[in-house]
């Protein structure tokens, strides 16, 4: 119950900073009309950026731990 | 039984009022850029009303495309 | 008792929330003067558009619950 | 008895503690322009006292506002 | 004993989740300026990895000088 | 104990704020190299404007407190 928890937890993160970044980088004052597709874009950008970093901050704690860093 | 449905029906009333006030500040930075007076002109009332919608639209298009991917 | 506490936490957020937009509107490094009346000002506008921002998302809420879309 | 006093003290001191982190947070972005050397001039002390000064005022501004309009 | 150490597994790899969370937040903002279509290129992927890479490099180097400090 | 997580709360804030600020002022992307010197100046200058706009609050609580203002 308490992973569930958490799981619920990353995926409210995940919409919110999703929904702010690109609601940023799509939509302009007065915003009298949306942009779906730049906003679908920016999902999948949202998504690969993810894994990017999620890569890049895994391998480093990997590598901190091997070489007793941490 | 009765406190657990007060207690659903207050965390959600406050859910709607965090929601404003982030709406708010959202859209406040985005729609007045002015202060030239205490009221709002027609422009940024507008404004603020579209911001709230088409917030809302991106953040149902991320949570559907969000769906789809699993 | 609990309807108090989120008063309270609503209460804090406004002030918190308007303060530091009106701070932000209003005055400029290197902070050697006030501007009261822009500070007044600003607080009417940040009022209204809570009740502009207010308006819409609830009528948005109650399409969206009509529309059997939530 | 003794510990609710002990506690209320540390919570008031705590307040205390996030709001400097706050100012610093707030006043450090505005007033401290370039890196250039490891020392404050006196342009930017002065602005990081100004601001704090300046965000009280504001905030006390928009307490009393805020109070008036009940 | 068990159920704690199930608690700890569970809780710092929700601290890696939230660091995934806020550094994709930071980087995207940083290194994808611009949406025009689903895919990141080379150099936003450069830069995504490098972001997260000197921000635990600064992260690092904050602590020792604090630690140094006292 | 109590006052020890609250130094730890504290002692957190404090690590991720100056990280925050000067992974800001020192790094631009596309973050192909760090700057150390930079990151250094910006923790000193941080921690000392933390120690004015402490001083800074300081004196204003007291004044409001002698005055009577709280």
């Amino acid at each position: 119950q308490i992973s569930q928890e958490l799981a619920i937890a990353n995926a409210t993160e995940l919409v919110n900073k999703t929904t702010e970044n690109c609601f940023e980088k799509c939509l302009t004052s007065p915003y009298n009309s949306g942009n779906e597709n730049c906003v679908d874009q920016c999902l999948a950008k949202y998504m690969k950026s993810w894994n990017t970093v999620s890569k890049a901050y895994i391998a480093r704690i990997q590598q901190a731990s091997t070489s007793g860093e941490i | 039984k009765e406190l657990t449905t007060f207690i659903e029906a207050e965390n959600s009333k406050q859910k709607v009022q965090m929601s404003i006030h982030n709406f708010t500040n959202t859209c406040f930075k985005q729609c007045v850029t002015s202060i030239n007076g205490p009221d709002l002109d027609n422009n940024e009332e507008q404004c603020l009303a579209n911001c709230v919608n088409r917030f809302l639209d991106t953040n149902i298009r991320i949570v559907k495309g969000l769906q789809s991917m699993q």
